[in-house]
C-alpha cells in the first residue's frame, strides 16, 4: 500500500498505537463531546514527530510507522497487528492493548495533540486489557475479556479482507481501461410524432372561460339618467312656463317618470329644482296635507314684472 | 510432415489471433480504422490485407458487417437491418391554452372563419395555432364563406368527435348545461348566446374550397382578415 | 417428411433473422440492452434468452465478446487483449483508498448502511466520499433500513457490474471465500449467519426512498449515524 506520507521512526517496540472509532461510538461515557470529528492537529503532530526522530536518529533498531497515510485507527491497528508478523488470529491483543497505551502515554508526554477517539479508544483498550487479567467470572454480565479480545481481531479480519477485495476489484480489467465498448455508437433516429390531447373538460373549460372573459371585457353598464340640479331647473322652468295655476309637480314631470329607473332621481332633481327656484323667489309652492302632491305656480310679482 | 502440420496449425492460430486483435481494435476505435493504424499490433509480416478481406467475409451475413470507407475500415449495422436503428416515437402533448380556445371556439361556432375565432377571443390568432389544430386532425376546411375576402370555415371532424367522445356535436353541452356545470357564473349578461354547432354538409352560404386549398396553401390574407370581421353589436 | 425438413430450415431462418437482429440492436447500442429492450424486434414467441446464449457462444472465442452483465447485454472487447488497447485515462482520478475500501465493502455488504461502512472500516466516512462513488454512478441508495434512525442503504449499479467486467454481484472476487469465512457477517464466525451481497429488489427490511432522497438530499444526520451503530457486542 503506498502511503505518501512523512514517516516517523520511534524507538524499538515503541509502536503506535491506536483504536477503533466504532468502540469509540461506543465508549462515548468516557468522552461525550467531540468524539469523532476532533482532527488531530497534524502541524503541531509534525513537530512532536520530528522531535521524536532527532531524539531517536542514534537508535539503531528503529521501525518506522506510518501516521498519515492511515485511514483511522482500525487501519492503524491493523497494520500494526501485521507487523507481529502472525496470522490475523493469533496475535496478542494483550500486548497491542498495552502497546497502544504505551503510545499514548508517550505521546502525551511529547505534548502532542491526538484526536479525542484515541484517548476513547485507549480507555477501551485498558478496559479490555483489564477483562483480559482478571479471569472472567460466570456471574459477570459483561462479555469476558477474550470475547471482546476475539472481537476486535474478527473486526481486523474483516478490515484486511476488504482491503483485499478493493485491491482484487481494482485490479479487474475495467471498461475504459482495459475493456473497451464500441467505440463508433450508430446512433438511432428516433422520428417523433406527436399526439395531443386534452379532454372534453378542458375543451369546455377553455371555451366558457373566454366567453365570460370576453363578455365581461365589452359590458358596458347602462348609464344611469341622472339630472343634476341645473337640468332639473332649466327643465322646470320650460315646463312651468308663464302658468300661474297651482298645478302638481308629478304631473309636469309626467313624461319623465314612465321610466322606472329614472324616477326617483327625477323627482329628486326637481324638487330640489323647485326649492332654489322658490328661493330664488322665481316659483311658489303649497302642499295641502303631509305626503300630499307639491303644488308649483310662477310667482306672480314675477309675471307682474315680466 | 509432422513438422509442417505443426507449422500450419501455428500459422493458423497465428492468423486467428491477429484477426481477434483487428476485430477488438476497429470495435473499440472511434473513427474508422486504417491498415497502416492496425500495423504496429500485428505480428510481423502479417498480410493486413488479407487478414481485414478474411474478417469482412467472416461478418458478411450477420447483423454487423465490416465495411470498408475507402481505405479505413468501420463496424456498421448491416444495410438490411437499417430499419432497426429508426425509431418511431410517439409523444402526448397536451394542447396549449390558445389552440384548445380557438379548438373550442371552432367547435361552438362552426362552421366559422378566422376572424370569427379572433373577434370571439379578443385577440388574434398566430398562424401556428390553426396549424396545430389541422396537424391533430381535429379540425378541417370545410369550405370558403360567400363573403367578401372569401374566409375559409372551419369545422369539426369525425376525430374530433371521437377524442371528446361525443355521439354527435350537438352533444357539446349549451349554455344551461354549461351553468349548471359551473362552467359559466350565472352574472352572465342576459343577452349572451352559445350557438348551436353545425357539422354538416356545406351550407348555403359556403362555397367548396378551392383546389389550392386542399393543397394546403391557405391563402387568406391579413386585409381580408380584417375586413371580414363582422361587427357583432349590431 | 419434406414438409417437416421446410418447417426446420424454416425455423432456423427464423433463428438466424433474430441472432442478426439481436446483434445490430447491441451493437449500435451505447449501453447494456434488455432483453426485454430487444423483444419487440425479434419474431413472435422467439427464446430470447436460448438467442442470446447462442451469440454470445459464437463471439467466445473472438476478439470481441457479447458479455452479460445481470439481465443486460454488451459488445465488450476480449479481457486477454487489454494490453494491447488499455489507455491509462487522465481525465478521471483514481479513487482513493478510502473511496476504494468504501465501494468494496458497499459491494460484498449491499444492501448496506453508511453506520456499517463505517464500522467496518474503524472510521468515519468523509462527506465526499460517498458522493464521489454516486457521482460515478457505481454505487446507489437503495433504500432506507426499518431500524432506528432509518438510515439509507447503498448498493452497486449495473454501471459498476459493467465497469468492473461481472457478469452479476455473484462473481466479485473473492466471495465465496469470503462468506465460507464468515467475513461478510457482522457476527463472530461461531454463530455463523451469512449475509450474502444482494442488489436485487428491495428487502424487507429497507423502504422505498423518500422524495428528497432523490432529489440529492442525503438527510442522514450525524446523530442518526451515532445511534444507528449496531450493538455488536450483545
Amino acid at each position: 500500500m503506498d502511503k505518501k506520507v512523512r514517516r516517523c521512526h520511534i524507538a524499538d517496540g515503541e509502536y503506535f498505537m491506536a483504536g477503533l472509532t466504532f468502540f469509540a461510538l461506543k465508549a462515548n461515557l468516557f468522552c461525550r463531546a467531540n468524539i469523532i470529528y476532533l482532527a488531530v492537529n497534524m502541524d503541531e503532530f509534525d513537530d512532536g514527530l520530528l522531535n521524536l526522530r532527532e531524539k531517536d536518529s542514534d537508535n539503531a533498531n528503529r521501525m518506522y510507522v506510518d501516521i498519515r497515510g492511515y485511514e483511522g485507527p482500525l487501519d492503524l491497528l491493523l497494520d500494526l497487528a501485521r507487523k507481529q508478523k502472525v496470522d490475523l488470529a493469533n496475535i496478542s491483543v494483550l500486548e497491542l492493548a498495552e502497546q497502544y497505551l504505551e503510545f499514548i502515554e508517550k505521546v502525551r508526554k511529547n505534548r502532542i495533540d491526538i484526536a479525542a477517539d484515541y484517548l476513547v479508544v485507549a480507555a477501551w483498550l485498558a478496559y479490555l486489557k483489564s477483562r483480559l487479567l482478571v479471569p472472567h467470572r460466570d456471574s459477570d454480565e459483561e462479555p469476558s475479556g477474550e470475547m471482546m479480545a476475539a472481537m476486535l481481531q474478527f473486526r481486523l479480519k474483516k478490515l484486511e479482507a476488504m482491503r483485499k477485495a478493493s485491491e482484487q476489484l481494482i485490479n479487474r480489467p475495467r471498461l475504459g481501461r482495459q475493456i473497451f465498448a464500441r467505440g463508433q455508437i450508430e446512433p438511432v433516429n428516433i422520428n417523433i410524432s406527436v399526439k395531443f390531447k386534452a379532454s372534453l373538460y378542458d375543451l369546455l373549460k377553455a371555451y366558457a372561460t373566454q366567453r365570460e372573459r370576453t363578455i365581461s371585457a365589452n359590458y358596458v353598464p347602462s348609464k344611469r339618467n341622472v339630472w343634476s340640479l341645473q337640468e332639473a331647473v332649466n327643465i322646470l322652468q320650460r315646463l312651468i312656463g308663464n302658468s300661474v295655476d297651482w298645478v302638481p309637480l308629478e304631473k309636469y314631470l309626467l313624461q319623465y317618470l314612465s321610466e322606472d329607473e329614472d324616477r326617483s332621481s327625477v323627482i329628486a332633481s326637481s324638487f330640489s329644482a323647485s326649492l332654489e327656484l322658490a328661493r330664488q323667489g322665481q316659483l311658489e309652492l303649497k302642499q295641502i296635507a303631509p305626503f300630499s302632491s307639491l303644488l308649483l305656480r310662477r310667482r306672480k310679482a314675477n309675471n307682474l314684472k315680466q | 510432415m509432422s513438422d509442417e502440420l505443426f507449422d500450419n496449425e501455428e500459422k493458423l492460430e497465428l492468423e486467428e489471433r491477429n484477426l481477434r486483435i483487428i476485430e477488438a481494435l476497429i470495435f473499440a476505435a472511434d473513427k474508422p480504422v486504417s491498415a497502416k493504424d492496425l500495423q504496429p499490433y500485428l505480428s510481423d509480416g502479417a498480410d493486413i490485407e488479407h487478414l481485414l478481406k478474411k474478417l469482412a467475409a467472416l461478418y458478411e451475413n450477420r447483423g454487423v458487417n465490416l465495411v470498408r470507407r475507402e481505405d479505413e475500415w468501420a463496424f456498421r449495422t448491416a444495410e438490411d437491418l437499417a430499419f432497426l436503428l429508426r425509431k418511431e416515437d410517439e409523444q402526448t402533448r397536451p394542447l396549449s391554452r390558445a389552440s384548445l380556445e380557438t379548438l373550442a371556439i371552432i367547435a361552438y361556432h362552426q362552421p366559422t372563419t378566422r376572424a370569427e375565432i379572433e373577434e370571439i377571443r379578443g385577440v388574434s390568432t398566430g398562424k401556428g395555432t390553426l396549424d396545430i389544430l389541422l396537424e391533430t386532425g381535429w379540425i378541417k376546411m370545410r369550405g370558403r364563406r360567400r363573403t367578401p375576402g372569401r374566409p375559409i370555415t372551419y369545422g369539426t371532424t369525425k376525430e374530433f368527435l371521437d377524442h371528446f367522445s361525443l355521439s354527435s356535436i350537438k352533444d357539446l353541452p349549451g349554455l344551461e348545461e354549461l351553468k349548471g356545470a359551473g362552467l359559466l357564473s350565472n352574472k352572465l349578461p342576459p343577452n349572451i348566446q352559445i350557438p348551436v354547432p353545425f357539422d354538416g354538409a356545406l351550407r348555403d352560404d359556403e362555397d367548396h374550397l378551392e383546389e389550392e386549398d386542399l393543397q394546403g396553401k391557405i391563402v387568406e390574407e391579413e386585409f381580408l382578415l380584417q375586413n371580414s370581421v363582422p361587427n357583432e353589436e349590431k
